[in-house]
């Protein structure tokens, strides 16, 4: 209809132009060709809905880099992280695929979200690039058999098998045998607040207790009050919520402007032992459980070594950011720090296949770490040694009491005090 | 009191209006007549501001007001009864006719202004509060008209008023036309292709074809022209 | 007959904008359909052409009815119009334009551009072909219209206010390519102003006014109709004094 | 080829292609090569967007669903059935051109803001019934596609291969585009968006053609989805079907020029590597920082540009020709 | 049938907030026919501003909105000189395209300056709340509901009765004739777009106690507040606080008895079936021409 032949030329001058662009970029491959430093990639979701522990996670990252650094660094030379930004999986390929071949690294870590983790480890394993997996929880991420992906954390399953199991155990507290206990379960609905939530009915079909409620909803909505009711109405024993902070906060306070006082409360990570929660609801936090990872509980069940650096980073990470350290912050630091510590010097160079080697033979035992894990992958990559801790809110501050060991205090509070008269949790 | 001098105007790349000059004294009833689409409405379109001639000077008691805005313009006195009427639909007819008295120097004499509307239209007081988009025909027009005196206008421009009436209604307008020119001695610009009607009511015309005056004149002159008769009266 | 409209009424809200109008239209015969401003000729175009449909009433084309139809198979069974406010692609070349039409006969598209060469020819728009809708003069426009409408080859051709807005010559020319119009067998109604420019080419004229027909009949006994005079000029012994 | 038939008017197309086979060769680095990917994918995308949003002017905020639809049922029919994602390219035309047609009909009674929200608010409900039929989609926990290259299974070993996938995608694309730009549809499609009316009274039956639009749109951004799903090998509704997705698709079309065959192509050639580069650059910088002067470009692009690139071209070369007439 | 009561009533409480939020953009729609795609993020500003003046300088959000309500008119005229007047007579997409970069900007600026922390004030207020027999009322939420109420009423009676207000409703309806009465139309313009950011802000500093500020918290709301816009029949107030209680009701019922997950696609979809039906909104009086 119109007349185009010089519309193309318009696209012609178009693409000389992403041609010389792309002729700029050969150059900075050359660069990475022969590095002064030892690079490593880091892919995490900074900007959208998930950056908020994204951030978290980055600043462990760098704190263990500092750590590294200030000890001479790796193979005598410094380290550096190159980081690339994947609010979504689309972005995450896109991220992968730079640091992989224009950044020239030989290992990511990641990535705290699942889809994040999915879509930047396959490009990673394409590439035969090691993919250092820090905290995305979604069970199938490791069952896809892949060659050069290492997870350190514990799958969602786990976890929330973890809470229901603990839920169990306080059952006899209550006076309630475990089978007669009722259970609501709610969660957010993507891929982590559902895989917790099969976890936990797992362990419910397997001890008996009754799940009379199980609600899922996104955690971008407005209002809960539909949830909250519905729980409201079963006036369950125990609660056990998987939520991101926001629906998190929103829920908890809709359920105190509705009255719904359930003996147990636990939540499994994500928002349920982040500060944000606490600052919103106050002295109401206190008595709530929490599994997951912790980065508050007593250092005197881990060896000397972790005691050591687990000190030296809650101290550190509090001089440098203001404040206390998260576990999401803490599993931050853990994976970098033993990527740089220890996978790295043992490879003894930046290949791939080495640091495959190296990490396969990670032997490490319970308590080593600084969140109390042992290390020891599996032929999926999956870490065998990782597991969750119980904290409860105790004067608005995160208190590990599970397991024994990390435990801070023996002092734990249940059933759950009710609205307004929480001040006294753990005293 | 206002004299337009060789205007030229375009929509776009098109031309609409060439060398349009015409002038309009105190006191008088100057129609501006013409087929459809020859340029009349563009014409005051242009005076009011809503346009912006490429060339020439029109000028409002010495003014120069090309290029000025619509609201300006306003002010000093010039105020067109829009095409169409353009009434606010959803809005009664007396916030009609208090939005009319939108510039400073109406709204205060508000009060005062709207006794002379309803006295020339006391249809409009009976309706003050319907929904203006709910009058019949005429008696928006009557609106239309009311709304425009409410400004205090020095010159008031009717665009096509008879559009869409029936003759008996269209007669009822003319007539209220002719007595706010009377009564309140207003200078008024009509805009008409009814050229029956233009020639009755106004002593001057200008003829308007294709964007171009072609005729001007007196009323009486110009009901003998032969060229008129030919092209607008079908003798 | 080819067009009959039989008894159509619409109403607006609690206004009838048309009132029981009726009249035949033979083949090959151009009616002028004339009356004041707002007497509902443009209410009875959009009625025929199938804009929206008869609140009482039928239309029949070729003794078929077509008063519920949608518009678009109006327009395939035979009949166009043309709209009073012209309304050109803007976007589209003038050329385009026609092939929007010619497309309704000619589905392949190089054959529906030939026809659309030709129709431009024929209307005398041949030279600016590549221009857009949108850059076009009035005059232009309104031819525009007419040769998209003729381009869709209907047997009969409704002409909204074709010749309103044009000066004496271009009023001439139209005149020409409407009466070209009809040497090719196509019947035509036709809505226009100016009496005398009506007059001096429709076979019979139908007069509305305030939505009723008032008369129908030949030119002449139309002009000379007193009930046509006061409704179409006015009272002529108002008082404006 | 089919389109080398078409006598000179395919001589863009069939420049435009050499240029890019050659590019193909010459960008070797994977993070350029999966820029070259993405771009023309969302070029494909766009421009099928185009024809509905473009040709017939209805500006469909909802065309992620489409996609979604696509990846989703390539990707089940494969994980479940084993059936090769080639055949699963028909059933996901099947799909996605049959929802499109029960959604479309009724919306084209709808006009300009309305229209726009509802489709909208159908690629919400699309994503969050995606998310909530856990026991046909996986739910958010999303699918994996086990990476096992072959060209039957659609997954290359080479990432070139995938650069001649996306290539295809937006030949056929912008060959089905250009055939019913030229064509008696497309025309039809024209006059439905500059007036409707006017094109009712010239035999345009407005409600089919639409739906036609509509339905060979929504096709072909579901072969796209199959792909997208193929390369990424991850899918789930959130990463899939966002409305973010559907805004980026009409951006380049409007960003490079509306209802012209080749402005969506031009806006995914500016758009994909600005957004990649900036958050290659940027994004290790500040939370943000990228997005913010991302957001900064699209904003004065939109209110300096009338009318997207091409066309801002074609007003200066209609000015040039009359200067010269 | 207390627990239906009680679903209501908290439906009753969300729509609420969606009539604050959707209040703002219906005005602008109305007045300058753009759809503000940025307007989720004048709420988050909003929110921002509420929690900053309450950790700085000790002042509760409800007592904020009268610094709030200045300074977003400012920021509302500024915005407008930038961004709006640019493209205020330009075709649809290239509005929504400009709008839609501002929110892209805005959300990433807030996450560059102030991270993605989550920001609550944390109220004697923020979860009190009023009994009536087995219904339980959030105190903050229901003060959002009234204050709903009262800015909805606020706008009747200054569109009603002040000469801006007529003026105001003038320009939605006849824009040239507006001019022709000697109104600023692009003043008008300013006008409208400078309160509609105004009620963006207030309606922020009323959700702080209740919700929490982060930099995407404007999505959670500006669909919502679109649909509650575009089923009222943009641009009318009343048609505005009636959506949005409908949306709100169903919101909670839906949530309630057939699926939370399913909540906002039920709206969704009822809004898309209320479009069919009513192709200009619930409330549209007339067939736009």
């Amino acid at each position: 209809m119109y007349k185009k032949g010089l519309s193309v030329w318009f696209i012609v001058i178009l693409l000389i132009i992403s041609l010389l662009a792309v002729g700029c970029g050969g150059k900075t491959e050359d660069k990475a060709a022969a590095p002064e430093k030892v690079k490593v990639g880091v892919i995490l979701p900074l900007t959208g809905n998930l950056a908020q522990l994204g951030q978290e996670v980055n600043n462990g990252f760098d704190l263990a880099t500092e750590f590294v650094n200030a000890k001479g660094g790796v193979w005598g030379k410094q380290v550096e992280l190159v980081k690339g930004d994947a609010p979504d999986a689309t972005a995450a390929t896109s991220e992968a695929n730079r640091l992989i071949t224009r950044e020239g690294v030989k290992v990511i870590a990641g990535s705290y979200a699942s889809a994040v983790s999915f879509a930047a480890s396959e490009v990673a394993e394409r590439n035969k690039v090691i993919y250092w997996e820090q905290g995305a929880v979604a069970d199938n991420i490791s069952d896809r058999h892949l060659q050069y992906f290492f997870r350190l954390i514990y799958k969602a399953s786990d976890l929330g098998r973890a809470s229901a199991q603990y839920v169990a155990e306080l059952a006899p507290q209550l006076k309630i045998d475990p089978k007669d206990l009722t259970v609501a379960i709610m969660n957010e609905d993507s891929n982590y607040g559902t895989a917790v939530a099969a976890g936990v009915k797992d362990i419910a079909a397997k001890t008996g207790m009754k799940v009379v409620v199980h609600e899922q909803y996104s955690s971008k909505t407005t209002d809960l009050s539909s949830v909250v009711l519905k729980i409201k109405q079963a006036k369950p024993d125990a609660i056990i919520a998987t939520s991101y902070v926001p629906d998190g906060i929103l829920f908890w306070r809709q359920a105190k402007e509705n009255g719904v006082s359930p003996k147990i409360m636990i939540g499994n990570g994500g928002c349920h032992n982040m500060p944000d929660f606490a600052a919103a609801l106050g002295d109401d936090v206190n008595g709530v459980f929490n599994a997951g990872t912790s980065s508050t509980f007593n250092p005197d069940g881990l060896l000397p070594d972790a005691k050591a650096l687990f000190v030296e980073f809650q101290t550190k990470y509090e001089a440098k950011y203001g404040r206390k350290p998260t576990a999401h912050a803490a599993m931050g630091f853990n994976a970098m720090y033993l990527l740089l510590n220890q996978v790295l010097p043992q490879a003894g160079a930046m290949d791939a296949e080495k640091i495959k080697t190296a990490a396969k033979a990670m032997d490490m035992p319970t308590g080593s770490t600084i969140v109390g894990w042992g290390v020891k992958f599996d032929a999926d990559g999956q870490n065998t040694r990782a597991f969750p801790m119980i904290d409860q809110w105790q004067s608005q501050k995160v208190v590990t009491i599970y397991p024994k060991e990390f435990g801070l205090t023996d002092k734990v509070t249940v059933p759950l005090p009710a609205w307004g008269k929480r001040a006294d949790v753990g005293k | 009191m206002l004299k337009i001098e060789n205007i030229n105007v375009s929509y776009g790349e098109v031309q609409v209006l060439h060398n349009v000059s015409l002038d309009v004294e105190e006191g008088e009833i100057v129609a501006l007549i013409g087929a459809n689409a020859a340029g009349k409405t563009t014409t005051i379109k242009t005076i009011s501001g809503l346009l912006k001639p490429t060339a020439g000077k029109i000028t409002f008691n010495g003014t120069n007001i090309a290029g000025l805005s619509t609201s300006k313009i306003v002010e000093l006195g010039i105020v067109q009864v829009p095409e169409g009427r353009l009434l606010f639909p959803e809005m009664s007819v007396l916030e009609n006719l208090e939005l009319g008295a939108y510039t400073p120097q109406a709204r205060k004499v508000r009060h005062e202004t709207i006794k002379t509307v309803f006295q020339l239209f006391p249809i409009l007081e009976k309706r003050s509060q319907q929904l203006a988009g709910s009058l019949s025909g005429g008696e928006q027009q009557m609106c239309a008209l009311g709304r425009g005196l409410m400004a205090k206008p020095k010159l008031l421009m009717v665009d096509e008023t008879s559009l869409g009436l029936s003759p008996i209604m269209a007669k009822t307008v003319f007539e209220s036309i002719k007595q706010i020119n009377k009564t309140v001695g207003m200078t008024i610009l009509l805009v008409e292709q009814n050229v029956h009607w233009s020639l009755r009511l106004a002593g001057r015309c200008f003829v308007l074809e294709n964007g171009k005056v072609v005729l001007n004149g007196p009323s009486k002159e110009l009901k003998e022209n032969p060229h008129l008769q030919k092209a607008y009266l079908g003798m | 007959m080819i067009l009959d409209v039989k008894n159509v009424s619409k109403r607006f809200g609690g206004l009838w904008a048309v009132k029981n109008v009726s009249f035949s239209i033979a083949e090959n015969e151009i009616i002028g359909l004339i009356g004041p401003n707002g007497a509902g000729k443009t209410t009875l175009f959009n009625l025929i052409s199938g804009y929206f449909p008869p609140n009482e009433g039928q239309v029949l084309l070729n003794g078929e009815v077509i008063s519920n139809l949608p518009a678009h198979k109006i327009c395939q069974k035979g009949l166009a119009r043309t709209f009073q406010l012209v309304r050109p692609f803007p976007d589209l070349t003038v050329l385009d334009n026609v092939a929007v039409g010619s497309l309704a006969r000619y589905p392949r598209l190089p054959e529906a551009l030939k026809k659309a060469e030709e129709i431009l020819e024929f209307v005398e728009l041949d030279k600016g072909k590549k221009r857009f809708g949108s850059e076009l003069t009035i005059a232009e426009r309104k031819r525009l219209e007419l040769a998209r409408a003729l381009a869709t080859e209907p047997k009969v051709l409704m002409l909204d206010e074709v010749m309103a807005g044009l000066n004496n010559t271009e009023v001439n020319e139209m005149l020409k390519i409407i009466r070209a119009i009809q040497k090719k067998n196509i019947t035509l109604v036709v809505i226009e102003h100016i009496m005398a420019v009506i007059m001096s080419v429709s076979d019979r004229i139908v007069v509305m006014n305030e939505g009723e027909k008032i008369a129908d009949g030949i030119p002449k006994d139309v002009a000379n109709d007193p009930t046509v005079i006061k409704a179409y000029l006015g009272e002529e012994e108002l008082d404006l004094a | 080829m089919e389109f080398l038939k078409q006598r000179g008017k395919s001589f863009p197309m069939v420049a435009f292609f050499a240029v890019m086979i050659i590019l193909s060769f010459i960008i070797k680095n994977g993070f350029y090569q999966h820029i070259f990917i993405l771009t023309l994918f969302y070029a494909g995308m766009s421009s099928a967007w185009n024809i509905v949003g473009g040709y017939a002017g209805q500006l469909s905020l909802g065309h992620a669903a489409y996609m979604g639809i696509g990846a989703y049922t390539a990707t089940l029919l494969y994980l479940k059935m084993g059936v090769s994602p080639w055949i699963g390219i028909i059933a996901a035309i099947i799909i996605a051109a049959a929802v499109s047609a029960l959604i479309s009909y009724p919306s084209f009674k709808l006009h300009g803001t309305f229209f726009a929200m509802s489709t909208l608010a159908f690629g919400e409900v699309m994503r969050i019934i995606a998310n909530y039929w856990r026991g046909l989609t996986n739910g958010s926990v999303g699918l994996s596609i086990p990476f096992k290259p072959s060209l039957a299974h659609l997954m290359f070993e080479e990432r070139v291969g995938y650069v001649y996938f996306a290539m295809i995608f937006l030949a056929v694309v912008l060959v089905i585009s250009s055939r019913i730009k030229e064509s008696r549809a497309g025309y039809y499609l024209n006059a439905i968006r500059e007036n409707e009316i006017a094109a009712r009274s010239l035999g345009i039956n407005t409600s089919l053609y639409k739906l036609y639009a509509s339905v060979i749109s929504a096709s072909l951004a579901a072969v796209g989805g199959v792909f997208y799903a193929f390369y990424i090998l991850y899918i789930d509704p959130s990463g899939l079907m966002d409305s973010a997705i559907s805004i980026q698709f009409t951006l380049m079309a409007i960003i490079g020029g509306l209802g012209t065959l080749w402005g969506p192509v031009v806006g995914a050639i500016l758009i994909i590597p600005l957004s990649e580069f900036m958050r290659a650059w940027l994004g290790g910088v500040g939370q943000g920082l990228h997005l913010v002067i991302y957001g900064l470009i699209m904003v004065v692009v939109v209110i300096v540009s009338p009318g997207g690139l091409i066309n801002g071209y074609k007003v200066i070369i209609r000015k040039i020709k009359k200067i010269k007439a | 049938m207390n627990e239906f009561i009680q679903v209501i009533v908290s439906g009753i409480l969300i729509g609420g907030i969606y009539v604050v939020v959707a209040m703002g953009l219906s005005l602008m729609f109305g007045v300058t026919k753009i759809i503000n795609f940025a307007h989720g993020e004048f709420l988050m500003l909003g929110m921002y501003a509420a929690y900053f003046i309450y950790k700085f300088l000790g002042i509760e959000p409800y007592t904020a909105i009268f610094i709030i309500t200045p300074l977003f008119i400012v920021i509302g005229m500024i915005i407008y000189k930038l961004v709006i007047n640019p493209i205020v007579d330009r075709k649809h997409e290239i509005q929504i395209f400009a709008t839609l970069g501002l929110s892209i900007v805005f959300q990433n600026m807030a996450l560059f300056l102030w991270s993605a922390d989550f920001r609550t004030v944390n109220l004697s207020y923020s979860t009190a709340t009023v009994s009536f027999g087995d219904i339980t009322i959030s105190l903050a939420r229901l003060i959002a509901f009234l204050a709903a109420a009262v800015i909805t009423a606020a706008m009747l009676l200054l569109l009603k009765y002040t000469y801006v207000g007529k003026a105001l409703r003038a320009v939605s309806q006849q824009n040239t004739a507006a001019e022709l009465m000697g109104i600023k139309v692009k003043r008008i313009y300013l006008i409208a777009f400078s309160i509609g950011i105004a009620l963006a802000g207030i309606a922020g500093a009323l959700l702080m106690p209740v919700f929490y500020a982060f930099p995407t918290v404007g999505a959670y709301f500006s669909l919502a507040a679109f649909v509650v816009v575009v089923m009222g029949g943009m641009g009318d107030v009343t048609g505005a606080l009636i959506a949005g209680l409908i949306i709100g009701i169903v919101e909670s019922l839906s949530g309630f008895y057939v699926a939370a997950e399913l909540k906002e696609a039920i709206y969704f979809v009822l809004f898309i079936i209320i479009l069919f039906i009513k192709p200009n909104g619930l409330f549209a009086r007339k067939e736009a021409k």
